[in-house]
């Protein structure tokens, strides 16, 4: 290297135009050599590691495919997943408020019938095995498809019923064809036609279910104005969809007071603020009462990745490691929703839900209760928020109906 | 290299520890990104799931239910959490009120200071003053009946005999929460805790402010709960007649306000001051509510004496200026009792 | 290095075989997937409205990608599901983008289905949303004294609109308006749907 | 199917792998060695002991700049003028990122299209019509003959600006193609391409015809840039073959190949040439620059999907891309310190030479510039900074940082040379720096940091979208003060340029290469 020197000792000399660059030979530096070789090793790693999680997701993807699709784990275990929050494990209902499965007439009557009831649900009295109930069971129709619920027809007929008949997908297909857009039975009475010898059915009383008023219909399909109509983005007949949230069956108390918080600021959302300062008091009850009285199927599927068996254990059990209540200690068995401070979840959109608790968490909703939603929200994880949303959209839809004071338990029950 | 650095050895040596200082920066920050990548460091994936550990891990671990041996005894426990959790339908004759056991023992008996049934099994048998003898667990699960789920008025008109079912799988259940329990030694978290007195003492006039801002959206503004579409009791009532009757523990201002103090609103326990614990614990109190089944044919204010001597309740006191401990009229007929002559009871 | 072809047929040779890694072998693998089930080619509508979207370069804000949930919350943001490979067969050009100054767009549809909401949005986003950075496009509307019988009008709050007449909506704004409608994809994927897989969770297995 | 595509993933990354190991292996035993009287035919009159150091500036000794001149001239105004009218349009978009209703009455004016014009107009206009610039003026001298057919690439130049021209007018008037970085019309495309063949044609003809066995380092990144743009150029455009996903693929392995194949060696091959040119002091080391530039061609060449992780194609190939793009580390330390160190142990020459300071400059920015791409390319790290503006910064230190102000001083090193005068108003070529690079430092750390808490912000569930956009403001704000900051120092640019084309004045010779 003795060239440098040359260079050196006359820095200050200018080079000639004529140089052209050129390379020294000096070695490739032993660390280059080192990093190539780590960051090959790095690499061939890495691709193993995408392996694995490329075949966790394929998995996964199998998986629902499988769960949306085809037979599931059979009669037994769909009931545990789908009736017992109401009619109990062992099918003896709830005194006073749901009605017996076991040795019920309407089990006994065979699984035909029991699928019926399934498909389109109950609104209205029923008298089972001597009680009075008030029935309001959600319709499973789409939360269960053909094969569900001919297993679990078969299962419930049979193990409460001691029917030995049992159903099969193609005749569930045809019923649920024989009864699509025909609602809900109305209590024990409509039934009555379906069931030979079944006891004397209590009447339905007398619904004084008017349409809304025309200036109210005029909002919810028209929007007036200057606000766009609420079905517009929540759907002819609410059914919410992502981040659009479910209104059917949501108690007129609950509507009432989300739009009120709308308009006074108290609960943020640009979209709803400007819609709602715009409703008078009476838009608002009527906009409410009408929602309110919709009964939906539901359009809610998990969508979030959440991990159901976890969701499920949030909502029916809660996590007091985390100081988190059952979703269903305060919304009610089965997410129905509890007076006008606790909203139906059951079908809620994940989507909504998911952002909503994650709203919570991070202060931006806070019209809840006693602040009691915001310290629940932020003490679940993000995966846990993900794992309830999914669960309760798993969930039939919420019957619609008018929320009954604890006055009726006191008046002794007379009317049950 | 070596020439130069003797040649100009300050510029060699300051270039060098500048391109190795920016080298090693940047290597570093290379590190520290691969790392994260293969998942040695947590990142903010994962970092997303951690959330304030709100574990009370000072107090016993009962079990969790996918533990539940899966054998006879096993079933007796599951028996018993069903009745438990949902003591108006699987043990539904002998309920005289709207309530279950988990209304006051939170998380199926497992909350602490939420008189916690691992805490309970390992306590009995024990000596009680209220009826001055020796309780076994089924002695105080009888009681509970009686009192707390106001028996008298069910189907079957008192609480489950002894020896019934009913006991053998709640206690199966309790046994098994207590799983690894020290016996006979009191346990942290057992019973309700306690409030400490204030200077203001209690007052139901006050406790009515407080219950009106923190527990009438759930209890009802009437104290009566609330229940779901179907008629389901979801929030249970703190008085009138379907709640727990004047000799349930409940009933004592204390035990009502160490019970508040530690676990409502649900959710947020502590959320309430010590006073405020109290003024609304004598609010509750101070509404009548089912009468005492000790009373008999004694009157109120031998009930009291005998009964309620020196505890911190409102029965036989006058307040508003009416006597309370007269218990609230019987409805016409007992709760859940069939509206045709006869029919099947739901358990069996 | 001395000689000049072999320095360029190597060079080249490398850029085939990126070629080959990068386009020809992916594009393979997902010609050979299944096409969903739900999805529908677009409309003549939908198609000029995406030619407006594509022309007003939409893309540069708002991408059309939702991610798994495993690596960011966007379904809870309402975005939906992690898009597949399959989603996007009828998008020529794709308008996948790789900003998000502004949400994903992908069933924004779905999410937005009000065509009254998205023409108010158009005409002025700050109308809605007094922090938006989203430009205005008062060029796809038009004043007029009084609407006719075929115009639709634009619902404006106080403000935002003439101080006399009302806006219309012109063609453009519609058939834009409908491309966004458009934009669904919550339907069921196949289960030989591809995509990026990457962040699937291991631990999530059990 | 999993499987066949894990083997591909695999097989693909074990080739790149190989061929780095044998090269390595090859320098390691000599393979390549040229010996010293091989490589000493680059030199001229100096000989093979080094630089002629007589101290004077014969200008174009040779004649073989007289030929290059005029191609040269006219492509580095028409980079110019495109420098100045696309930076002015992305003030203009950066501004319209903050006052959304500020020009807003026609479609033209759009956030949109002006951010597509800046974009085409930068890459296009300027970045690669300059680099073509000193590749015109670079790879005669470096091979020591007189460029040949030059009057084709004048041919070219036309019909490439109005290419361009065309191409900015469609799509501002709504016809585009519709992808980032190739938003110019198919049809319009054409020109390009021909424009291009007009480009090389002369080039090749003249690397074929050299006096020197020996091709210098630069020589090999623009040779190899003039086979690999072309061909990335007419598969991506190809009109009617792409689709979907697939066509997204094709959009990013092209988008970034233009960096990393076309800006990337132009850039790197312009540093290569001038920074021992000015130092007078040969390179670091060879065998090192072979690495850096087999390396970059094996591993930047995959790399360009990570602009879709998290996406929806086959994992395999964004992994691929993943591991291609950490792997750059490999080339850039290699180029790093081939040519930091050569600075580094002539550190006057930065206070001698204003070009050289422009240059090291932006070759110490694609180093950094290429570990932050590596290192943004990791899956952890893409979740937080994907889809923000984060990204905006890392091209800009990638295109802007590093090439162009590469590309500054090689303006300000030819241009003296070119005309045999020196500049008009030296002292703007200082202000210049100072404006381009304190402009910059404002928009990379702005863009930095607020996409960073952006990023930060769209991932967490519990925070509202409105708050991701909220937060940014302030940072696009500082941002469109760095990017005025650096259109001003365009503007003295061009000033200095027409100066020097226009007003003839008497050479200083002393004065002309230090500035």
């Amino acid at each position: 290297m003795t060239r440098t020197s040359k260079q050196t000792a006359s820095r200050n000399v200018k080079p000639g135009e004529d140089f052209e660059p050129w390379e020294s030979h000096n070695r490739v530096p032993l660390l280059v050599i080192w990093i190539a070789l780590a960051l090959g090793v790095w690499g061939t790693a890495l691709l193993f590691q995408d392996q694995s999680s490329y075949s966790v997701a394929q998995g996964e993807r199998a998986a629902d495919e499988v769960a949306a699709h085809d037979a599931p784990e059979g009669g037994a275990a769909l009931f545990l997943a789908n009736c017992s929050t109401c009619h109990q494990p062992n099918g003896v209902g709830v005194r006073l408020a749901v009605p017996p499965l076991q040795d019920s007439e309407f089990a006994k009557a065979g699984p035909e019938v029991v699928a019926q009831i399934m498909l389109r649900g109950i609104d209205g009295p029923i008298r089972v095995k001597g009680f009075t109930f008030d029935g309001h069971m959600p319709s499973f129709a789409a939360a269960l498809d053909d094969d569900e619920v001919a297993q679990l027809a078969s299962y419930v007929a049979g193990r409460f019923g001691g029917a030995d008949a049992t159903l099969g997908r193609d005749q569930v297909g045809e019923l649920r064809d024989a009864h699509a857009g025909s609602g809900s039975w109305q209590g024990g009475a409509e039934l009555a036609g379906l069931v030979p010898g079944l006891p004397t059915q209590p009447a339905m009383p007398a619904m004084a279910q008017a349409g809304p008023d025309p200036a109210i219909s005029d909002l919810i399909f028209a929007g007036k104005g200057d606000v766009w109509s609420c079905a517009s983005c929540h759907g002819g007949l609410g059914q919410g969809a992502e981040s659009t949230p479910r209104l059917a069956g949501l108690s007129q108390g609950y509507i009432v007071k989300q739009l009120r918080d709308f308009r006074a600021g108290e609960r943020q959302n640009e979209q709803m603020s400007f819609v709602a300062k715009e409703l008078s008091d009476f838009e608002i009850e009527g906009v409410a009462t009408y929602y309110a009285g919709l009964r939906v199927d539901s359009t809610a599927r998990p969508a979030l990745g959440g991990d159901l068996a976890r969701g499920e254990r949030i909502a029916l059990q809660g996590d007091w490691s985390l100081g988190v209540p059952a979703c269903f200690s305060c919304h009610g068995p089965s997410g129905f929703g509890v007076g006008a401070d606790f909203p139906a979840l059951a079908a809620q959109q994940p989507a909504y839900l998911a952002s909503q608790l994650a709203a919570w968490a991070g202060g931006h909703r806070n019209n809840s209760p006693l602040g009691l939603m915001d310290r629940i929200s932020r003490a679940l994880p993000e995966s846990d928020r993900r794992a309830v949303a999914d669960y309760l959209a798993s969930l039939p839809a919420v019957p619609a109906v008018e929320q009954k004071a604890m006055a009726r338990i006191e008046g002794g029950g007379d009317e049950l | 290299m070596s020439s130069e650095h003797q040649e100009d050895a300050g510029q060699g040596r300051s270039a060098k520890r500048l391109i190795l200082a920016a080298g090693g920066g940047l290597a570093l920050v290379a590190l520290g990104a691969l790392a994260l990548e293969s998942g040695w460091v947590p990142g903010w994936i994962s970092g997303r799931e951690t959330v304030e550990n709100m574990t009370q891990s000072d107090y016993f671990q009962p079990p969790s239910d996918a533990d539940i041996p899966d054998s006879p005894f096993g079933e007796a426990v599951k028996r018993g959490r069903d009745i438990f959790m949902n003591t108006s339908t699987n043990a539904g004759e002998y309920v005289g009120n709207g309530l279950a056991c988990s209304n006051c023992h939170l998380d199926g008996g497992r909350q602490p200071l939420s008189a916690p049934m691992w805490a309970a099994w390992t306590r009995y048998p024990m000596y009680r003053k209220k009826n001055d003898q020796i309780n076994t667990m089924e002695d105080r699960v009888m009681g509970c009946f009686t009192f707390s789920m106001n028996a008298q008025h069910s189907v079957a008109g008192g609480p489950p005999p002894h020896g019934s079912d009913v006991y053998r799988d709640l206690e199966s259940y309790f046994y098994w929460l207590a799983t690894g329990a020290p016996t006979n030694v009191p346990m942290d978290g057992n019973g309700f805790g306690k409030v400490a007195k204030t200077d203001l003492g209690y007052s139901p006039e006050r406790g009515a402010g407080v219950f009106a801002a923190n527990c009438a959206v759930c209890h009802g503004p009437d104290g009566h709960g609330q229940t779901d579409a179907n008629g389901r009791i979801v929030f249970p009532p703190l008085w009138g007649p379907n709640s727990y009757n004047w000799g349930a523990g409940m009933a004592r201002i204390d035990t009502a306000a160490a019970f508040v103090k530690n676990n409502m609103p649900l959710s947020q326990p502590g959320k309430l001051s010590d006073q405020d614990a109290w003024d609304v614990a004598a609010f509750v109190n101070s509404h009548e509510r089912p009468k005492d089944a000790r009373q008999g044919d004694m009157t109120i204010e031998e009930t009291r004496q005998r009964f309620h001597d020196g505890d911190q309740i409102y029965y036989g006191q006058k307040v508003d200026g009416v006597l309370l401990g007269v218990g609230t009229p019987d409805p016409e007929r007992p709760v859940g009792a069939p509206e045709l002559p006869v029919g099947p009871t739901p358990l069996e | 290095m001395n000689r000049y072809l072999p320095l360029v047929l190597i060079a080249f040779g490398i850029l085939a075989f990126a070629t080959l890694m990068l386009v020809i072998a992916p594009g393979i693998q997902m010609a050979q997937r299944t096409v969903p089930e739900g999805l529908r080619p677009y409309s003549e509508q939908e198609s000029r409205g995406r030619k407006q979207y594509v022309s007003l370069g939409c893309v540069y804000c708002h991408s059309q990608q939702p991610r798994s949930p495993d690596q960011a919350p966007d379904v809870e943001r309402g975005w939906g599901r992690p898009s597949v490979a399959g989603d996007y067969v009828f998008d020529r050009p794709h308008q996948l983008g790789t900003m998000r100054t502004g949400p994903d767009l992908l069933n924004v549809g779905v999410r937005l289905p009000s065509e009254s909401w998205h023409l108010t949005h158009l005409y002025q986003p700050r109308a809605i949303f007094g922090w938006s950075i989203m430009p205005a496009y008062p060029y796809l509307f038009e004043e007029k004294a009084e609407a006719g019988p075929e115009d639709t009008v634009v619902v404006l709050p106080e403000g935002f609109g003439p101080e006399s007449g009302v806006v219309v909506a012109r063609p453009e704004a519609l058939d834009l308006t409908a491309y966004l409608l458009a934009l669904d994809r919550t339907y069921p994927i196949p289960e030989d749907a591809l995509r990026d897989d990457g962040y699937a969770r291991k631990e999530s297995g059990s | 199917m999993p499987i066949t595509m894990g083997l591909l993933l695999g097989l693909s990354f074990v080739v790149s792998l190989l061929a780095l190991s044998f090269l390595i292996w090859a320098i390691a035993t000599r393979q390549f060695a040229l010996d010293r009287a091989h490589a000493a035919t680059v030199f001229g009159k100096g000989g093979a002991d080094g630089p002629d150091t007589d101290g004077t500036h014969l200008f174009d000794t040779t004649g073989i700049d007289r030929v290059s001149a005029r191609p040269v001239r006219l492509l580095i105004l028409g980079a110019i003028f495109w420098l100045v009218l696309g930076s002015t349009f992305g003030v203009i978009a950066s501004l319209k990122l903050h006052w959304p209703d500020w020009l807003n009455q026609a479609a033209p004016l759009t956030f949109g299209r002006m951010r597509a014009l800046h974009l085409n107009l930068v890459a296009y206009g300027w970045l690669s019509q300059i680099g073509i610039a000193c590749m015109f003026w670079i790879l005669p001298r470096i091979f020591r003959t007189p460029l040949r057919a030059p009057q084709l690439p004048v041919i070219g130049f036309w019909i490439w600006n109005i290419g361009v021209a065309l191409g900015a007018l469609a799509f501002s008037q709504g016809w585009t193609d519709g992808e980032e970085w190739l938003e110019f019309p198919w049809q319009l495309d054409t020109l390009l391409v021909l424009a291009g063949v007009f480009f090389v044609v002369p080039l090749v003809k003249t690397a074929r015809a050299r006096e020197v066995d020996h091709i210098y380092v630069t020589g090999w990144y623009f040779l190899a840039a003039m086979v690999w743009f072309p061909c990335l150029f007419f598969i991506a455009n190809l009109p009617g073959i792409h689709y979907g996903v697939e066509e997204a693929t094709v959009n990013w392995w092209f988008a970034h190949n233009v960096l990393g194949l076309w800006l990337t060696p132009l850039g790197v091959g312009t540093a290569y040439y001038f920074i021992p040119k000015i130092i007078g002091k040969p390179i670091y080391s060879y065998s090192l620059s072979l690495i850096g530039f087999w390396g970059l061609a094996l591993f930047y060449s995959q790399v360009g999907i990570h602009h879709l992780i998290g996406g929806p194609l086959p994992t395999w190939v964004v992994t691929l891309s993943v591991v291609h793009s950490v792997m750059m580390f490999i080339p850039v330390i290699a180029v790093a310190i081939n040519q930091h160190v050569t600075v580094a142990r002539n550190l006057w020459a930065l206070k001698e030479s204003l070009p050289l300071r422009f240059i090291s400059f932006g070759a110490v920015m694609y180093t950094l510039a290429s570990f932050q791409g590596s290192i943004e390319a990791l899956r952890s790290v893409n979740t937080i900074t994907h889809f923000t503006h984060y990204t905006v910064g890392h091209a800009h230190l990638g295109a802007y940082a590093f090439v162009s102000i590469v590309m500054f001083g090689a303006a300000y090193h030819i241009m003296p040379r070119m005309v045999g005068r020196d500049f008009a108003h030296p002292g703007l070529i200082r202000l210049h720096f100072w404006l381009v690079v304190l402009g910059f430092a404002i928009y990379f750390f702005a863009l930095t940091i607020g996409g960073l808490l952006q990023g930060l912000a769209m991932l967490d569930a519990t925070r509202s979208f409105a708050e991701s956009v909220i937060l940014t403001k302030p940072w696009l704000e500082a941002r469109s003060v760095g990017g005025t900051m650096m259109t001003l120092g365009h503007i003295l640019f061009a000033i200095n340029v027409i100066g020097i084309l226009r007003k003839p004045r008497a050479i200083a010779q002393s004065a002309v290469a230090a500035e």
